[in-house]
């Protein structure tokens, strides 16, 4: 029985796994870099061991090390969390031949959904339904047109050599095909000095919906229903929501058939997510299969009731799943934001830093996954993502207006955030109507920039508490000046680090 | 005291003529103001404006006489012109010429520098990448101008507000 | 329709209400006491106005002032939280009749429960269980033996004028009752110069079970099932459940059905409870109903997923209940901890003062209700709770373990809290067993109180850090003496804080 | 520096050995040990020891060198006796005979005094009811012996830590 686990991991979803861990009476042991010494996943672990410097290569990617510490610490499995070594089918291999148990499938497993290519193939063998397309490049114009027929128009023709938009053709229909597909190859030649092109189905308006699937080692693979991920920023994603507003029964139920095969194909074992590629007509296509927990997995955990890390912590323990996909269904609606320390104004820079403050969102409802405190500094060696609020409601509507709510609640200060970012998305009008896809962001993008003025007593208010907050700091910072360096320490963290800035500069 | 504080293309003058425990009253520019102000937590303030309860958060900026206030949904940067000038004597820097420092706002490192000394560079132009946080910024000249001085080498890590280009304006 | 409610009320349940009026686009206006000028609920709300003197009389149950609050703000609607002026019937009225909505039930609703005797005579009429018993003195004892036969054994026999345990006697038994009479009216006797004596029903093992209702003004009336409150120290409850450990769904059914008829026999409308005792071979008599709100009321909202101060605004608005009886469940497993900043090793003494940190417990299924923030002083006028821990699980074991989670993460320090004292309820035989009745806190006090040591290294590492905190604080403070004034103030909270004691001292 | 600390019915000895960084070597009493130690949040400590992760809450008591230390579900009241004393005499006030003035840990009500100036007073016997959080608490000597001096009066409020009844004890 698994009764120690090492999180090779930070951040929130190494306090997430903790937490899991606390509830089932397991131990849990922290490796952290130099720089994560403070970090809470250090704070929240049973044991906690240093793997080396702030650079991830050399500390939370360093796999020897972190084995090292395993065998040390006498753990009997791994959980690598999202990110850094999760989707490392070497280091599951090596932590498997040190004798631990490695939480997530079989490396062959992480191999084949890791290349594109296989994976592609594997999907087609098994019925799942893939992007219609000829990976190979089409040479002959009247092999072209039967091509394009067969999988319907609108196509891309894009250069095999390609990238970044040359040799790229829209097609809308057969009018079209031969002078677009002449242009492209023509580009392609100029271009990149070869004229192959190859054919893909263009998906208009594409939604990215992802499946929760959940396999033991007794055979059973189950889904726990579909994810709704369309509003995302350069394929980062930034809210998820479930049920999709798109869904229909009859949708979910071929989706969800075809998800559970996808990693039937692959003997797939633990928790794992399959993405689907949905156009505006219901029509899905398979796009990769992601051989870890997501870092918005809470949404399905809200509407199914259901902890996914105790999941993988049974099924890595070699027990059977304790529930049937009819015993699963979907209870209200849950939307995940991801907060991120970022100033969006500023063209979405990073905003690493010390947080001086934080207020959580509470009361009913509302989820906090987060990892940061007051008096933290945020590192900028690893992700800018600080925490995820997760609502639920019985509906949609009441579910978006307590994540509004939710947001106006949450303050955090000393480091810039995506809190009003996505107060803006929530109050998007093709966000509430549910009729919004991958391009959302980008549509609307102005609106979600646009600073709401508020009124003039409003503005003159804020000038003024600034003017309050700017000569308070001034009197103390004379004073400081004036007394002992032992005594501006102990004013506090943040004209501390203040101080610093300063000198540096 | 009263200050001049900028915010947007604004700028108001601010003096308080009466003040009783947490209870201001104030002038800014033609307009007086009865607010209760206390300070709630570190950089969080409540405010009551004739029974209209307001929160405002101040955000530092890059120097302490700058401040993203958030007001709810509402962000506004706000500059404090201080004529006493007391933080920037205090600080030994040369802020006034702040703009001919290229610097970034966080630590992070240096991904590819794309100018020498003695370049002419235009305005807007891309002086500077710096990787911090999983992502690359990329920094630009104000101004068009010459450089003047690289701090940094490629690869170098950096602390935040350290100068990382030094450039003269054009006459 | 309601655009703008008052909430009369302070700390938790101010806020608690506010959300829902924030997630229905109601604006909110906070009342608050000179000493509460920083409180939550003030910086929650959209308006505040401070109603007078830090001493409840003088603030918050002063009735005039609110009414002229809510005149002079134009209100359309006051919230009464809990306690404070919620089941004062004179207030219901004279807000009725300034024009205002009254949310919850009607003045008459309201006295009629509200005298334990009238109350107990309505439910007779209306088929509602009470505890068995003769309100009258009994003289005759023939007259006895046939009451305390239709009763049932066994019986308490009370002396009329009595009190403080004079002239009590337990009976078990017909062979007890006649030498049990005698002696009681003999101590009546001499004890109150009144022999009368009466018989009530004695309740073995009882178990506090309440049922949620909520009825709305178009004569639909239902349950939102049961809550478990049996975890109480000097009446006082502490830990709540649902679903209860002792219920049947045949229990459920007859008890949901008499909360109904209780509340229908008064013409209840809003959100109501009705509190029952129930002994181990369920049996179940009427306590009493009390006439809003519920401390508790997170655990119930949810198992059932509904948000009832979003139920009670919509009924107080005068629209039909969203949902009927047989749409309603019970969903897993809910557990309330209720927090009080109180030293539960020194008699339970409140512990009011400066929180100079809180960390809130996060993740799955957790839910907090507070109010008290970093640098809050916490006033020593008021009721010393500061926060509910709710937690939910698909079952109760799950969510007992969950709830150990959550307590572990939840660090408040500057005030003591009851957080140690809740732990140790989870681990307690009795409690996880899911057997206990109001008699579980007085029979576990030694095991609830003592404290785990824990291994001589733990003991070490506590004395070391006491010594380091000590000789660090030791040496700002001399700093602090030697700088001037505006220095100390600046460095933080707590030190001003205690120099105000050590000046006082 | 050395201290005694006292934890229960235990007087320790405390010796730092030797500290690079957040870690000490220390002695206590006869045990050594090696301890990462890093305040993590004002009065929260997080340690390593052997690799095992403790956190430690400190709540100050009523005196600066007094301790409630919480480390999970263990609570340890701990006393840091130091020879330098420089908090009681930083402070000004008789510590030493602490025990003679009967007061309360917080601002409260004074409800009910039972004794008055002269009157002889048991071990253990009620002085004064104060009523703080809507609760009522006893107060009781802790010797024997003559109440010296009355401060307040039924219906007073009183600060916390403020002296209430003074008890001179018995010989």
């Amino acid at each position: 029985m698994i009764k120690k686990i090492l999180v090779a991991n930070r951040g929130e979803i190494a306090v997430r796994v903790m937490r899991s861990c606390k509830e089932l009476g397991i131990s849990s042991v922290a490796v952290y870099s130099e720089i994560d010494r403070k970090a809470m996943h250090v704070r929240y672990a049973d044991e906690a061991y240093c793997v080396g410097p702030a650079p991830s290569n050399e500390s939370y990617l360093n796999a020897e090390k972190i084995l090292e510490v395993a065998k040390k610490a006498n753990v009997d499995a791994i959980h690598p969390g999202y990110g850094f070594l999760s989707e490392n089918a070497d280091f599951a291999r090596k932590v498997a031949e040190a004798g631990i148990i490695f939480i997530g499938p079989s490396p062959e497993a992480i191999l084949t959904m890791g290349d594109k290519l296989t994976a592609r193939q594997k999907m087609i063998e098994n019925g799942v339904s893939v992007v219609p397309g000829t990976k190979d490049p089409v040479r002959d114009e009247d092999d072209l047109v039967k091509t394009v027929e067969e999988i319907g128009y609108p196509v891309m023709l894009k250069a095999s050599a390609g990238g970044g938009g040359k040799g790229m053709r829209l097609v809308r229909n057969r009018d079209e095909l031969i002078s677009s597909f002449r242009m492209a190859k023509s580009e392609a030649s100029s271009s990149f000095g070869d004229d192959a092109v190859y054919v893909e189905k263009y998906i208009e308006s594409p939604h990215h919906i992802e499946f929760q699937v959940l396999a033991d080692t007794h055979g059973n693979t189950i889904h726990l229903f579909e994810r709704e991920c369309s509003v995302q920023r350069r394929h980062q994603k930034v809210v998820e929501e479930t049920p999709s507003p798109l869904m229909t029964p009859e949708l979910r139920e071929e989706m969800g058939k075809q998800a559970v095969a996808a990693a039937k194909s692959v003997d797939y074992v633990g928790a794992g997510t399959v993405e689907f590629l949905v156009d505006n007509d219901r029509n899905f296509y398979f796009l990769e299969m992601n051989t870890r927990l997501q870092v918005e997995h809470p949404i399905t955990e809200r509407v199914t009731g259901k902890d996914l890390v105790k999941a993988q912590i049974l099924i890595a323990d070699g027990k059977p799943l304790p529930y049937k996909q009819e015993e699963l269904s979907q209870n209200g609606h849950a939307i995940e934001c991801r907060i991120y320390a970022e100033d969006h104004q500023n063209n979405f820079m990073p905003s690493p830093g010390l947080v001086t403050h934080i207020t959580e969102p509470l009361g009913l409802g509302i989820r906090t996954d987060g990892y940061v405190y007051e008096g933290y500094e945020i590192p900028y060696h690893y992700d800018p993502m600080i925490s995820k609020l997760i609502v639920w409601a019985p509906t949609r509507d009441e579910a978006i207006q307590r994540m509004k709510r939710a947001l106006y609640e949450y303050k955090i200060t000393g480091v810039k955030t995506s809190i009003p970012f996505l107060t803006k998305i929530m109050e998007t009008k093709d966000f509430y109507e549910g009729k919004y896809d991958t391009h959302f962001i980008e549509k609307n993008i102005d609106t979600l920039l646009e600073d709401t003025g508020c009124d003039d007593a409003c503005e003159d208010i804020a000038l003024f508490v600034a003017y309050l907050d700017y000569t308070d700091k001034m009197k103390k910072r004379s004073n400081e000046t004036a007394s002992d360096a032992d005594c501006v320490k102990s004013s506090g963290w943040k004209d501390f680090a203040r101080r610093k800035n300063v000198l540096r500069f | 005291m009263s200050l001049e504080i900028k915010v947007k293309d604004r700028t108001t003058k601010i003096e308080v003529l009466e003040q009783k425990g947490s209870v201001y009253r104030v002038k800014i520019d033609d307009k007086e103001y009865e607010l209760d102000v206390e300070r709630v937590e570190d950089g969080v303030y409540s405010v009551i404006h004739e029974g209209a309860s307001v929160n405002m958060e101040m955000i530092e900026g890059d120097t302490a006489n700058k401040y993203n206030v958030n007001a709810g949904k509402e962000h506004y940067d706000v500059e404090i012109i201080d004529p006493a000038s007391r933080y920037r004597t205090a600080s030994g820097g040369d802020l006034e010429g702040g703009d001919r420092f290229i610097s970034s706002p966080m630590p992070g490192k240096v991904v590819k520098i794309l100018v020498s000394e003695g370049d002419k560079v235009e305005k807007g132009q891309t002086v500077i990448i710096i990787s911090a946080m999983k992502m690359e910024s990329e920094y630009k000249s104000v101004f068009d101008g010459v450089v003047k001085k690289v701090f940094v080498s490629e690869g170098d890590t950096t602390d935040s507000n350290a100068p990382l280009v030094e450039i003269e304006p054009a006459e």
